[in-house]
This record gives structure tokens, C-alpha cells and sequence, in this order.
């Protein structure tokens, strides 16, 4: 099933929740939907199941515009951000809903319900009242709603927000899995990169209601259009430079060509974007293209630590983010010096804001 | 009696200021009585006493709400007893007795009690109605009597009240009995049943819903009502018509008087008689046709054009012994309400 | 605590009253005289009355829930111009006299149905499509509209959404109409004696012929009590699923989700549910009106609200508007008394222990499940005593028409209490409010819709309550019921025409207060 | 303020949902809750603000016995994971509710509103009804709500949890600083590592009702107590092993003394914990200690990728979770070789499931 939203825009509340935004997914693709809080994810859903009517703009599902059907007919599957589960009905009826109003029968519902249960880690909760569940069981009990009826267009809203990291990995890895044996196409809203990054073939990145970026996972990384869709995505620092005739002129001094992941196109004052790949701590002090900063915050991460590397700019102090592998120990206040690795840092227009 | 009297008497005596000028008198009545702003001012002017106007449902209701707070009454004069519950209320002892002022201006033979407990204030007649308008389209003569109402030349025409919610039904009911008689009045109910008498739960539910005559939405063109129900019919037109569009099977009407009384244990017994007397005087009495559609008692009382011209007064109308009604009440509804109903 | 406000109103002017009345029945000289109700219980033709009353009553419970939850669902679903009038005038059945309602049966319907059950059917039909209207629509206006979005994403349409969602949903809301709906149509007695014509009869003709016409007060209080039973033991067994069916929801604040009708399906669903509550209840309203300006020579005029406010030309005695303003300042009591009284118990049932709660659901409806001369006659042998001597007091008026309404304040808020997520409650009180502080805080407001909806339910049962307010009524203070009454209580076309001008300003008088009661919200503020 | 539970247990539903949990919380702590879904956490929150009576146990404010305490008098704020937000009120209403129940100024209430309006990212959100709130919205409203009225004992019940990254990174900057400066007690439930290490002076782990492990953050990551706390603070390989003589041998070989974070206990067979910071992927396969894998899985996280290593054991392959951060590029079913760091690895009773 493909999907096609053409200039859609929603005005709610006075003013233009979504704006304008043109999106196609392609039949059996899983598009992750990445925006910050507010920016209208939600709403873009609400649209594609019918729920929301578009101020303006059609959309069409295979092709056919199915701007005036109702959500019933359209066959997409939702699950809600809030949830939605019905209160009268307990775990099991909530989740055969679905499978009763496409009228299958009551062994294939039992089985079915059974297996998507067992899929979200709630085996044997059929009987359960929704008033008892925790907060992420009745996240879970809304995902198996969703999916138990095989929709062939599925509309996933936050799906593992509030899940241990455990337990999301190994739902991440078992819808991906499923999405693609049962050749569904979905659209996955999540606030998690990390989330994005694993289901989503192509990411869309919605910014205040509009469509900022849409692509894979790698090319957001690395090629992020602006700043905004750069935050959106991952950690990143963001340096004020100065393009003349084609080289990087950084506050600490002119960037070797090899280390930009991509030539500037105009000259002019422009941003440098730092994703904490992009940067080695250096195990001394005096490399000769080495950037200084101090260390203004660090955070303890398991596997790593996060620091925070402050690097003065004639425009005040800029925040590196930077990753310490290797058990370094550089403390807040410490002089740490920096160097960035080849093809990796990017420079885009300068930030409007 | 004498216990009436004594508190009757004692009454004054106790009281705060009982006849002092700011006293007031409650009347007990059913809730089509009332006094208007006028009369009140003029009682007040001649006496002195505010009255106050205590409304309880229908007439009989009223009586035996009295019946009930017998000795500790709702107020000081019940209104609007008729000759069918006048025994049950005498029997209750509910009254004190006063001799109105005028009451030798009242044709005697309303005056059903002799010692004066109750006095009557108006009478009317319940009388089979008919619209003249559709007798005359149909070119059909009116019935001339009672019997003629089972005659299956008026099939389907008659509307009654049922004598056990209805006043009107009652009274007509005992029409058939002073008629007929014990032994016949139930077969000419079998006859009206089997003619298609209609049953209808009060007057206005008989009148206005299922009379097809006057101001009625119904398809009956027989109705039992009022002898005074025709001059209503053409009230406040300009000129008077000829004809009322509504007419009265004279020969049918049977007699209700209605009367007031001072209770016993009357807080205000004075007041209560004066309220009494006020109500046989020429103000109230002349009020009386077109405020309530009955005749006045006092003899001689000025009647309005429209009474004077359209409404029926019978010469000779049925009239039952108060105490036969009440005597008989009961078993006659149980049986009427088996021959008409089941 | 807060049971102690409804426990001492139903004692004065229910326990007390009733318990006199019935007592005087079955012991009229001091020692026990059960023969009325030993004899009553054995006569079979009673037997009768109690089947037909008891059928009728679920037939037409059924019927009425049938025309009223769709009506409801339209009418909170989905907004078109008038969409407030017309909530508002579908109580208007409620407040005109019964005779009053039959002319408009007559004048719309024709002769030929009187006397069936139909017209009993169609009449019980007419007068209670409100009660559903008002009860479910109180709670279906604070269903989360996210519910609903579910089902459809789930392939249910609209149809399957309210039978599997919102219906359910909505049951306890349902159950507590339909309670009320059954008092009313098992309490049947106008429509009964004057549409059903004399051969239906309920047990309540039978009272309150018993009652008023024969003062046969021991068989009088057998056969109330034989009601009471009945009405008690039903009542007892429909709460306790009301109950068992609550369940907590997310409920939507006052950004209710009415919305215009989309698409042919919802726009024939609006069109259908309006011309049913039309056919039904419009049209027969409309012909009185119509009616009231019918001039003796066919035209249309004025003159019967003008001969309304002549003192020549009207039997009333007073200016048709003292009617008014006596109508509207009881109701305004009693309303205020009932809103006050039923929040109270509205409380107590939803949060009160549970048994308690039960029990106190089921008494506080028995007032409509006794009849009101039961009640009438009750007051007058009864509150004639210091500290309680009502009796001519201008109070009594009010309570006997807040008696009435209590039932129906409790029957519209205890299914929105009882749906109130818990967890709004808690979020109050770790805010630092306290029980009562949160009761004001969050479960007033929430239910302030409903409570305007209960409020104005109460206004007009109270407006229209004339069983017991005939009884104890004065003249000087007569309502606009009475008067209509008074005025049909004469014949001629001047009488009729001003009885049919009151009732329709009534009618607007009603539906004007509805408005705005329904504009005013306890603790709205946002 | 300090907290205090003991011997706290809750039965519902028929099963103790928390079971004899006892726990300290210190004035001005910030003690993180750890848990999967379903564990308890909330549970034990609800206790603590009173909302839930323990079937047995106390709980103690500052030394005193307030089990009977009413929710209302124990002075606690709490941020709920379902948000419970008051749907009557608008927003500014919501925020302002616990300063009008402490009876603040008008004045005072209407600039602490705008306040932490601000700080949550919403400012001039005052009069915006809740019900047309995104997601993330109601949750920042719902924090707003919980910090308005500066309690002394703060509960937060997943405040973070639909915020997207760069949202949730600079609220939980905000709120560490909050917390430390207003001298607050908190206790933050989150199933999230990254929030709880950067919150969490402490971080207690739930597991199935009861108090796992509890413990300052690098601590739970090295030495958890078993292979379920492990998996809960973050991702970790679990390999069988067997302990000879105060040896570890692990299926490809005995392991050198120097790569255990502490010496086994006692002998017989474990549990060898590798965390992803434990291995390193060496550039050729030829290393002496080297463990040979394939890889299994690989995800892109943006500065890093994920790699899972298929490490075969005679009871079958076990996954280790690699982190490549050097754009290695080593595609699923390459075959890797991986070396322990010195002081990494952990040894624990064999894993009981
Ligand atoms: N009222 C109740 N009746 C029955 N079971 C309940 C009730 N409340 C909670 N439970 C159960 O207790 C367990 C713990 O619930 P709790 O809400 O404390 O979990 P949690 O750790 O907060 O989980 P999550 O991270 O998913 O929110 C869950 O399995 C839940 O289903
Ligand atoms: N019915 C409505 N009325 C007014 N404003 C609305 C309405 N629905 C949504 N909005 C606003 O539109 C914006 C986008 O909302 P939406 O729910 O689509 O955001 P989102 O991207 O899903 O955010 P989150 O990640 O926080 O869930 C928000 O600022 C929200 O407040
Ligand atoms: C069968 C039946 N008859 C009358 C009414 C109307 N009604 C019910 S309560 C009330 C006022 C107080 O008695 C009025 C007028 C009804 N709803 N159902
Ligand atoms: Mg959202
Ligand atoms: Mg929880």
C-alpha cells in the first residue's frame, strides 16, 4: 500500500499546525516521522487515518485520493499516543476489537489476540482490566491493538515511549521484523533517533509544522539541511564560520579541506556543524590542528561518557559535544584539545536563529 | 353540633385579635375558585380581613382533604362542596353552623341542610350538550331525552365523564338512576354502551378532546356538560349570534348545587362567616355566570345578557336525595364501571 | 456527612408524609387493620392492573430509550443551527398539563388511536424522550473523543462505533434513564386516564382514585405499598448493574466534540433523528401553538394572549403573568433545593461505601414511585406540627416539586461522577487539595455541564409538577400549569384559546429558562 | 525532606505488585527509579504520595510515621506518567492549581506559572486549552504542574518520556539544577538509563516488585548484582562461563586475570557480563586473545553503530553488543575479532532464566 500526501495542511487553534507538507511513502516502506515536541507529528497522522480533515491538500492511499473517507474505510491501523484503549473493555477485547470488526472469526481472533499479546511481553493478560495496567503495558496493549488486525497501512504514534530500553530494542527489532515479513507500510512517529534510525528506511523530519528533511538515517547524519533538522537528528555543536573563496575559516583558525564532509557552495558567513563523531579527544595537549576548549559539562553515559567541550568564539563560547571512549577521565574545568576527522563535519547556512 | 358551637364560641375568645381588622380568612377550595383582585379588595374594605385562597385538587378531593385534617383544618371556609359529597361531610362533622344574611333570598329549595352547616353559593345543571352546528349539517334532531340516547339513531355521538374521577359524570350518572330507577338505570347504561358511549376521564377531557362542538378538537357532536355551557360558547362576540353554536338537551339536566361552609376548629370563625355572607352578596353572586358558568342562588341576582339569553335553567331538573347518593355512591360507580367498562 | 442533607429531605418530605399517610391507612383507629391489604392482594382483577401497569411500563421504557439514545447521540454529536432550542423544547412535554397534551395528541394524530395502547405507547414516548435525551446526553457530551477516533482506525464505522463503543459507554447513563423512564411510565396516570382511555388502568389511577374520590385510605395505602414493593425491588436489582457497569473514562473538558455532520450517512442520521424528535414531539407542540392563535373566525390573531391579561375577559381572576412569575420563583427554589440536595446524594452514591450507596441510589427515587396525592395528602395530615408546620407555608410548594426532582438531579450526575478518571482526582490531591477541596476543584466542574443539564431537568419538572402542587397550591400564588387547568376547567372557545395561549407561553417560557440554565455552570471557571 | 520506606508491600489484583521494598532517600537526593515496564515503579511512587494505602509496610517524611497521612497533608508534589492533567482547566489553570491550594498571592501565582512555563518550553501556553495539547505538550504541562509549587519532596513519574532528545537533554539540565538548587528531594521513575544516570545521585533498581540493586550510577554499571539489573542499566552480552580455581573460562578460552573488573567469588559455573564499552573490535583478525564472532545484527545510531557479535558457545551462539564508533563499516555476517579491556568484564552467578 502506498501512500501519498500532497501539500496538506491543517490549521487548528488559529493557526497552521501542518503546512504544506508533500510526502510519499512507497508501498511495504517504513517511514520514521522525527520531529520535536508540538511540531505536528501527530496531527500529519491524524490525517493520513482520516481523523483530522486537511484544511487543505488531498491524500491518497494506492493512488486514489481518499481525502473524503472516512477513517473506517481506509484500512490503516492507529495507535494512539495517549493510548485510546477502551476502558469497558478488558486487555483481550481491546485487542480483538479490531479483528471483530473485520468480522474474522472468534478461533482466529483467540489465536491471533494470543500471539500479539505474547509479541508485546503480555501473554496471558487477556482478562486483565485496562484500569490496572502500568503506563507501559497500556502502551503495549495499544500496540497490539493496532497490529492485530494486519492493517496494511499502520500509523504507529510514539509506539515505545514508555518502555525500559530492553524491552523497546526488542520490540524495535521484532516490528521491523514483522513490518517487513507481513509487507506492511508504516509511517512511525517516535521523538528517538535511535528509534528512527531502526525501523525507519527514510526518515521525515518535521520541524513546526512543515517538512524539513526527508531521507535515510545516514544522510540526515551527515547531511542535514540546516541546524534545526541537525538537532532534531542528534547531538551537534554548531560553530560560526566564515567561507572565503571556498575555505572554512573556524574561530581557532582555517579547516583543512579533507576534514568537511562536503565543499561548501558560497562563500559567506556560514555554520559549522560538530556531531560528536566528528571529533577525537586528543591524548595530549599539543596537536597542531588541535582545537582547545574546556570541559564545561560530562555526563555519565555506561558505555560512554558525554562531555561538553566549550571552545571560545570571538561570539562567545561554543558547545562541542563530545564522546569519551576511552576512560580518559577529563573532569569539568579541565583544558582538553580537540581534532576533527576527516569528511565529517558539515557546514551549513548560518542559523536564522 | 354543640361541640362546633363551643369552639365556634371559643374561638374569639382565645384568639390574639381574631376580629380585629387585620385578620385574615382562608378558604378551603377546589382549585377552579378563586377571587379576583376586586373582590378581595372590597371584602377587605367591608370587613377589615385579608382572605387567602387555599387550592386542593378537585371538589372532591377537597372534602376529604377536610375530612382528613378534620379538627385541625386547612383553613376557615371550605367552598365548593356539591350535593353528591354534602352527606360524607356532614357525616364528618366538618362544619359549624352559621345562618347566612341573606340566606332568605335563596330559593329554598337549594337550601339542602336545615341547620345551616353548609350554605349554598351557586347551582348549574349537568346537561347532555349538542352541537348545532352538526345537527343541523346532518339535518339530524337533537335527542329529545335520556332514553333517546341509546337510541341507535345516535350511535357513537355520546361522550360521558366516568362517574368515579368526574363530578359531571356522577351527577349524570344519577340522572339515569332518578330516571330509570334501582332496577333500570344499568340496563340503559348496557343500551349506551352498546350504542357507542364514549368514556372520557374528566369534563375538560370530554369537552375539549373528544366534543366535537365549541371550542373542542373531538368528533362527538354529544357531550355530557352544563346547562350554562352555551352562553360560553358565545362570549365576547360582537354582535351576539342568533343561535349558540353549542345547545342543551333540557329534559336531561339534572340539578348540582354548590356550597360553603365554616370548619370546625376554624381559627378565624368569624371571618369565616362574614366570608360566608360576602359570598351571597350582590357582588360575588353577580359574578358569578361569567366567572364560573353557574347560576347564582340568591333570587332576583342580575344576570348578563349572554347568561340571560343562551343558558339553561332547568324548570325541573333531576334531583337525587343527598343522602341516597351517598348512600349508593360506591356500589353504583363499581357497578356502572362493570357494565360500561369491562 | 453529605448523606445527612438528601437522609433529612427525604425524611420530612418523603419518609415522614408517606409513612403518615399510609400509616393512617392501615391503622386507622390505633391497632393494625390489614384487612385492606389481605383483601387487596387476593382480588384478582388488581392482579390485571399490575400485569398491564408492569408491561406497559417495560414496553414503553424500551420504546422510549429506543427514539431517545439515537436523539441523543445526534443531538450531542453534532452541531447544527438550533441544536440548543432543540434540546431545550424537548422538555417541554414535561411541564403542560396532561389535558393540555392530549388536545395536541387529538389535534395531531386525530381520534382514531385514542383509547389503544399505541396512543399510551406514543404519549409515554412523547413525555420521556427528554429524560433519555438529558441523562445519556449528559454523560455522551464527556466521553473522550479519542475513543471513538480508536474504533474507526479499528474499521468500525459509525454505526459499530456507538454500538460497541459509545453505547457501552454510555450504559450507565442508560441504565439510570431507563430507571427513571420506568417510575414514570409504571407511575402513569394522566396519560393513562386521558389517552389510554378507562379500560387501561395502572395501579396509580387506582391510588389516586382510591385517595382523593373515595378516601378509601386503607385500601389506598395497600395498594401504595403494593407500588412500592414493586418499584423498590426492581429499582434495587437495575442499580446494582448501573453500578457494575461504571467505569472510570478519560472524560473530555467542555471542548465538546459536536461538529458538524459529514458525509450522507451522518447527515441522513442528524436528518432522521431530528424529524423522529419532530414528528414526535415538535409537531404536536407546534398545532398547539397554532392553536393559541386561532381566531373564532379562522384567521390567525392575538386576541386569546390579549384576552389573557384582560381581567374582563379572563376567568383567572389575576393577570395570566403573576402565573409566570409564581411558576417561575417555586421552580427556582425547588430547583436550587434539588441541585443542593441531589449533588449531595449524587456524591454519596458514587463515592460513598458501597452498600450505603446502593441503598440510597434506590430510596431516592421511591418519590417518583409513589404517587403524588399519596404524597399530597401525606404533607397535610403530616407537617402540621411545630417545628414542621408547613402546611400554607409558601415552602411546601417548592419541596413537594424538589421531592420530584431530586431522582432526576441524581439519575444525570451519578453516571458522569462515577465516569471521572480517578487519577484527575489524585492529581488534585497531591496538589494539596483536600477531599472537599477536590470535590469543588475537580468533580463539580467536571460534572458542571451536567449539573446544568440536572438543573434544568429539575426547573422543569418542577415547572410542570402539578400531581402534589394542586394539592397544596394557593390561589394567590398559582402556577402556569394550574391556571391552564383552571382556564380548561370552562368551556367556550375564549377559555380554550387562552388555556392554549398559556401553555404556549410556557412552552417558551420553558425552553427560554432551559437556555439559560444551561449557560450557567457551577465552578466552570477554566 | 527525606524518605524513608520499609518493608513496603502492595497487593493488587491478586499478586504483590511491590514486595518489601525498603529504601532511604536522603534530604535533597535525587534518587532515580530503574525499572521494566510492569515492575512497580509507579506502584511504589503512589505510595510514597499516599495514593496508594500499602497493604503492609510504612512510610516515613522526615522521620515521621505518615502511612495514614491523606495525600493533601503530606506536602509531595508528583508529575503522573498518564499526565492527569485537569481537562477542565486550561493551562495556565493546571499550573496554577497547587499555588491556589497553597494559597499564594495572585501575583505571585501568575509570574511562577509563566515560570516554569518558560522552563518547560512553553511559554504564552497560559490560556491554551489542554485538550488540544500534543503529546509532548501535556507531559511538559504536567511537569510544569508538579513544579509549580515547589514541593519539598518531588515525585516524577517518567517526566521525560515523549520529549524528544534535544528537549529532553536541556530539561534535564534544567531540572538537575533545579532540584539541586532548591534543595529538593526527588525521587525520578524513568525506563530510561540515560535520564536516570544524569539525574540519579542514586539509582535504585525494581525489578518484578522488588529492590534489585541500589547505587550511585557507575556502580549499577559495573557491578551489577546480577545478569537482570545488568540488562536493565544497559545493553549487555552474557556468555557462560565456569570458574576453576579462581580462573574464569569463557568458551573461546581462559580469561586473563587483568580483564575482570573484580575476581570471582566462588567457583563453578557463571556468568560472564560484557558490556559494549568492554570489548574492542581490532582491526585485523589476527589478535592473540582475540574472540572470533560474526556479526549478527548492525544499527546506525548516528555517532556510532551498533553492532551485535554472534559469539559461538557449545550452548550456542551468545550476542555481544559492539559499539564501532570508527566508521569500520562491518556489514552483517562479517566475521570480527574482539578484544576484552583490562578491568572490564563481570562475573555473576549464573543467570537463573
Ligand atoms: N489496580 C491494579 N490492579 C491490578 N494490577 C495492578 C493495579 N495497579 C498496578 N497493577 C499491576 O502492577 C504492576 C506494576 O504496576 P506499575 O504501574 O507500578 O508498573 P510500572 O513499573 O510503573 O510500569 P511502567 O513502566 O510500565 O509504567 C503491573 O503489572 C500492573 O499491571
Ligand atoms: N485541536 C487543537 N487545537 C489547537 N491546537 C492544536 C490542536 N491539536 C493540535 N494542536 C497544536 O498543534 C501542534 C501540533 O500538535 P501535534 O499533536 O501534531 O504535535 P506532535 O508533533 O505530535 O507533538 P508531540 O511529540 O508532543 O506529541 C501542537 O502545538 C498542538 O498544541
Ligand atoms: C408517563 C408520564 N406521564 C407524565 C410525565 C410528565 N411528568 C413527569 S414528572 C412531571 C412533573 C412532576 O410530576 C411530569 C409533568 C412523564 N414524564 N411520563
Ligand atoms: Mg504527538
Ligand atoms: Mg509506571
Amino acid at each position: 500500500m502506498s501512500l501519498r500526501l500532497d501539500r496538506v495542511t491543517v490549521h487548528l487553534g488559529g493557526r497552521d499546525v501542518v503546512r504544506d507538507v508533500s510526502l510519499d511513502v512507497g508501498d511495504r516502506e517504513v517511514l520514521a516521522v522525527l520531529g520535536p515536541s508540538g511540531s505536528g507529528k501527530t496531527t500529519v497522522l491524524r490525517v493520513i487515518a482520516g481523523l483530522q480533515a486537511p484544511t487543505s491538500g488531498r491524500v491518497e492511499i494506492d493512488g486514489r485520493d481518499v481525502t473524503a473517507v472516512p477513517t473506517h474505510a481506509r484500512g490503516v491501523g492507529m495507535m494512539f499516543q495517549d493510548h485510546a484503549l477502551f476502558p469497558h473493555r478488558d486487555v483481550g477485547g481491546n485487542v480483538a476489537f479490531g479483528m471483530r470488526m473485520a468480522r474474522a472469526s472468534r478461533s482466529a481472533t483467540r489465536s491471533r489476540v494470543a500471539e500479539v499479546l505474547d509479541l508485546v511481553g503480555l501473554s496471558g493478560f487477556e482478562s486483565r482490566a485496562v484500569d490496572g495496567l502500568s503506563g507501559g503495558e497500556r502502551q503495549r496493549v495499544a500496540l497490539a491493538r493496532a497490529l492485530a488486525p494486519r492493517p496494511s497501512l499502520l500509523l504507529l504514534d510514539e509506539p515505545l515511549g514508555s518502555l525500559d530500553r530492553a524491552l523497546r530494542d526488542r520490540l524495535l527489532d521484532e516490528l521491523a521484523g514483522l513490518l517487513r515479513s507481513a509487507g506492511v507500510t508504516a509511517v512511525h512517529v517516535t521523538h528517538d533517533q535511535a528509534e528512527a534510525f531502526a525501523t525507519g528506511e527514510r526518515i521525515a523530519v518535521v520541524l513546526d509544522g512543515r517538512l524539513a528533511q526527508v531521507g535515510p538515517p545516514p544522510e540526515l547524519w551527515r547531511r542535514p539541511v540546516d541546524l534545526d533538522v541537525a538537532r532534531v537528528v542528534g547531538p551537534v555543536g554548531a560553530v560560526p564560520v566564515e567561507v572565503r573563496d571556498g575555505r572554512v575559516v573556524a574561530p581557532w583558525g582555517p579547516l583543512p579541506a579533507r576534514t568537511l564532509a562536503s565543499p561548501p557552495t558560497a562563500d559567506g558567513p556560514a555554520t559549522l556543524l560538530v556531531r560528536p563523531d566528528a571529533v577525537e579527544l586528543c591524548l595530549d595537549g599539543a596537536e597542531a590542528l588541535g582545537i582547545g576548549g574546556t570541559v564545561a559539562r560530562r555526563s555519565f553515559r555506561g558505555d560512554h561518557v558525554q562531555l561538553h567541550v566549550a571552545v571560545p568564539t570571538p561570539e562567545g563560547a561554543v558547545d562541542l559535544p563530545v564522546v569519551e571512549h576511552d576512560r580518559l577521565d577529563r573532569d569539568v574545568g579541565e583544558r582538553v584539545t580537540l581534532r576533527l576527522r576527516d569528511r565529517s563535519v558539515i557546514v551549513v547556512d548560518p542559523a536564522t536563529s | 353540633s354543640c361541640g362546633g358551637d363551643d369552639s365556634a364560641d371559643e374561638g374569639p375568645a382565645d384568639g390574639a385579635a381574631p376580629d380585629g381588622p387585620s385578620g385574615e380568612v382562608v378558604v378551603v377550595a377546589h382549585d377552579s375558585f378563586d377571587l379576583d383582585d376586586d373582590m378581595r379588595a372590597a371584602f377587605e374594605e367591608e370587613t377589615g380581613l385579608t382572605v387567602t385562597v387555599q387550592q386542593g385538587g378537585d371538589a372532591v378531593s377537597v372534602v376529604n382533604q377536610a375530612i382528613l385534617t378534620a379538627g385541625d383544618p386547612l383553613g376557615d371556609v371550605l367552598f365548593g362542596l356539591d350535593d353528591a359529597t354534602l352527606s360524607r361531610a356532614l357525616d364528618a362533622d366538618l362544619f359549624v353552623p352559621h345562618e347566612a344574611e341573606r340566606l332568605d333570598e335563596v330559593d329554598p329549595a337549594l337550601v339542602l341542610d336545615d341547620e345551616h352547616r353548609v350554605t349554598p353559593i351557586d347551582h348549574g345543571a349537568v346537561c347532555v350538550n349538542y352541537d348545532a352546528e352538526w345537527f343541523a349539517s346532518e339535518g339530524l334532531e337533537p335527542p329529545a331525552d335520556l332514553a333517546a340516547l341509546a337510541d341507535p339513531a345516535y350511535a357513537d355521538m355520546l361522550v360521558v365523564q366516568n362517574p368515579a374521577s368526574s363530578s359531571p359524570g356522577l351527577a349524570f350518572l344519577t340522572a339515569s338512576v332518578a330516571e330509570f330507577g334501582e332496577d333500570g338505570w344499568l340496563d340503559y347504561w348496557q343500551g349506551l354502551e352498546d350504542n357507542g358511549v364514549d368514556v372520557a376521564a374528566d369534563w375538560s377531557d370530554a369537552y375539549y378532546t373528544r366534543f366535537s362542538g365549541g371550542a373542542g378538537e373531538g368528533d362527538r357532536p354529544l357531550v355530557v356538560s352544563y346547562g350554562s355551557s352555551p352562553p360560553a360558547e358565545v362570549l365576547g362576540l360582537d354582535p351576539l349570534p342568533e343561535e349558540a353554536p353549542t345547545g342543551v338537551v333540557e329534559s336531561t339536566c339534572v340539578r348540582q348545587i354548590e356550597f360553603a361552609g365554616v370548619l370546625a376548629g376554624a381559627e378565624n370563625p368569624e371571618g369565616a362567616a362574614l366570608l360566608i355572607d360576602f359570598l351571597l352578596s350582590d357582588r360575588f353572586q353577580e359574578s358569578i355566570p361569567l366567572t364560573y358558568f353557574v347560576h347564582p342562588v340568591i333570587e332576583g341576582t342580575e344576570l348578563p345578557e349572554v347568561f340571560e339569553r343562551f343558558a339553561v335553567d332547568p324548570d325541573d331538573p333531576y334531583q337525587l336525595e343527598p343522602e341516597v347518593v351517598a348512600d349508593n355512591r360506591d356500589r353504583w360507580i363499581d357497578e356502572w364501571t362493570d357494565a360500561v367498562l369491562r | 456527612m453529605l448523606s445527612l442533607p438528601p437522609l433529612v429531605f427525604l425524611a420530612v418530605f418523603f419518609a415522614v408524609p408517606v409513612g403518615a399517610i399510609l400509616l393512617t391507612g392501615l391503622r386507622p383507629d390505633g391497632s393494625w387493620a390489614l384487612g385492606a391489604l389481605v383483601e387487596v392482594l387476593g382480588d384478582g382483577a388488581l392482579r390485571g392492573v399490575v400485569w398491564f401497569t408492569l408491561w406497559q411500563a417495560v414496553l414503553s421504557t424500551v420504546l422510549t430509550l429506543a427514539v431517545g439514545v439515537p436523539v441523543a447521540y445526534a443531538l450531542t454529536r453534532f452541531d447544527f443551527p438550533g441544536r440548543r432550542v432543540v434540546h431545550a423544547a424537548l422538555l417541554v412535554p414535561f411541564v403542560l398539563p396532561t389535558v393540555v397534551v392530549a388536545v395536541a395528541f387529538i389535534v395531531t394524530l386525530g381520534s382514531g388511536l385514542r383509547g389503544t395502547l399505541v396512543a399510551i405507547l406514543v404519549a409515554h414516548v412523547f413525555f420521556n424522550v427528554a429524560v433519555v435525551v438529558r441523562v445519556v446526553g449528559g454523560l455522551l457530551e464527556k466521553l473522550d473523543p479519542r475513543m471513538e477516533d480508536a474504533a474507526a482506525t479499528l474499521g468500525a464505522g459509525r454505526w459499530r462505533t456507538a454500538l460497541h463503543v459509545v453505547l457501552p459507554l454510555a450504559r450507565p447513563a442508560i441504565v439510570s434513564a431507563a430507571g427513571v423512564v420506568f417510575l414514570f411510565t409504571f407511575t402513569s396516570f394522566g396519560v393513562v386516564l386521558l389517552l389510554g382511555g378507562p379500560e387501561h388502568a395502572t395501579l396509580e389511577v387506582e391510588i389516586h382514585r382510591q385517595t382523593t374520590q373515595l378516601l378509601d385510605l386503607p385500601v389506598a395505602a395497600a395498594l401504595s405499598l403494593l407500588q412500592l414493593a414493586i418499584v423498590a425491588g426492581l429499582l434495587a436489582v437495575g442499580t446494582g448493574r448501573q453500578q457494575a457497569l461504571a467505569v472510570a473514562q478519560p472524560i473530555a473538558g467542555d471542548a465538546a466534540s459536536v461538529r458538524r455532520p459529514r458525509g450522507v450517512g451522518e447527515r441522513s442520521f442528524l436528518a432522521a433523528a431530528l424529524a423522529l424528535a419532530g414528528a414526535l414531539v415538535g409537531v404536536p407542540l407546534a398545532l398547539l401553538v397554532l392553536r393559541s392563535f386561532r381566531a373564532p373566525d379562522g384567521g390567525l390573531g392575538l386576541q386569546w394572549y390579549r384576552a389573557l391579561v384582560d381581567p374582563e375577559a379572563s376567568v383567572l381572576g389575576r393577570p395570566a403573568l403573576d402565573a409566570v412569575r409564581h411558576s417561575l420563583e417555586f421552580a427556582v427554589a425547588a430547583t436550587v433545593v434539588a441541585v443542593v440536595v441531589g449533588l449531595a446524594a449524587a456524591v454519596v452514591v458514587t463515592r460513598g461505601p458501597r452498600r450505603w450507596a446502593r441503598a440510597l441510589d434506590v430510596v431516592l427515587l421511591l418519590p417518583l414511585g409513589v404517587s403524588a396525592v399519596t404524597v399530597g395528602f401525606g404533607f397535610l395530615i403530616s407537617l402540621d406540627d411545630p417545628p414542621l408546620d408547613l402546611r400554607g407555608s409558601w415552602w411546601l410548594i417548592p419541596m413537594a416539586q424538589a421531592l420530584v426532582a431530586v431522582p432526576f438531579v441524581v439519575r444525570v450526575l451519578v453516571p458522569v461522577l462515577s465516569s471521572i478518571d480517578d487519577r484527575v482526582r489524585e492529581a488534585a490531591a497531591v496538589l494539596g487539595a483536600s477531599p472537599a477541596r477536590v470535590w469543588r476543584e475537580v468533580d463539580l466542574p467536571l460534572v458542571g455541564r451536567a449539573v446544568g443539564v440536572a438543573a434544568g431537568f429539575a426547573f422543569a419538572v418542577s415547572l410542570g409538577e402539578f400531581g402534589a402542587t394542586v394539592f397544596i397550591a394557593r390561589a394567590e400564588t398559582v402556577t402556569v400549569p394550574v391556571a391552564i387547568l383552571r382556564l380548561l376547567g370552562r368551556p367556550g372557545p375564549s377559555n380554550f384559546g387562552q388555556a392554549m395561549a398559556l401553555s404556549t407561553i410556557l412552552m417558551v417560557m420553558t425552553t427560554v429558562s432551559l437556555l439559560v440554565i444551561s449557560r450557567l455552570r457551577p465552578g466552570g471557571t477554566r
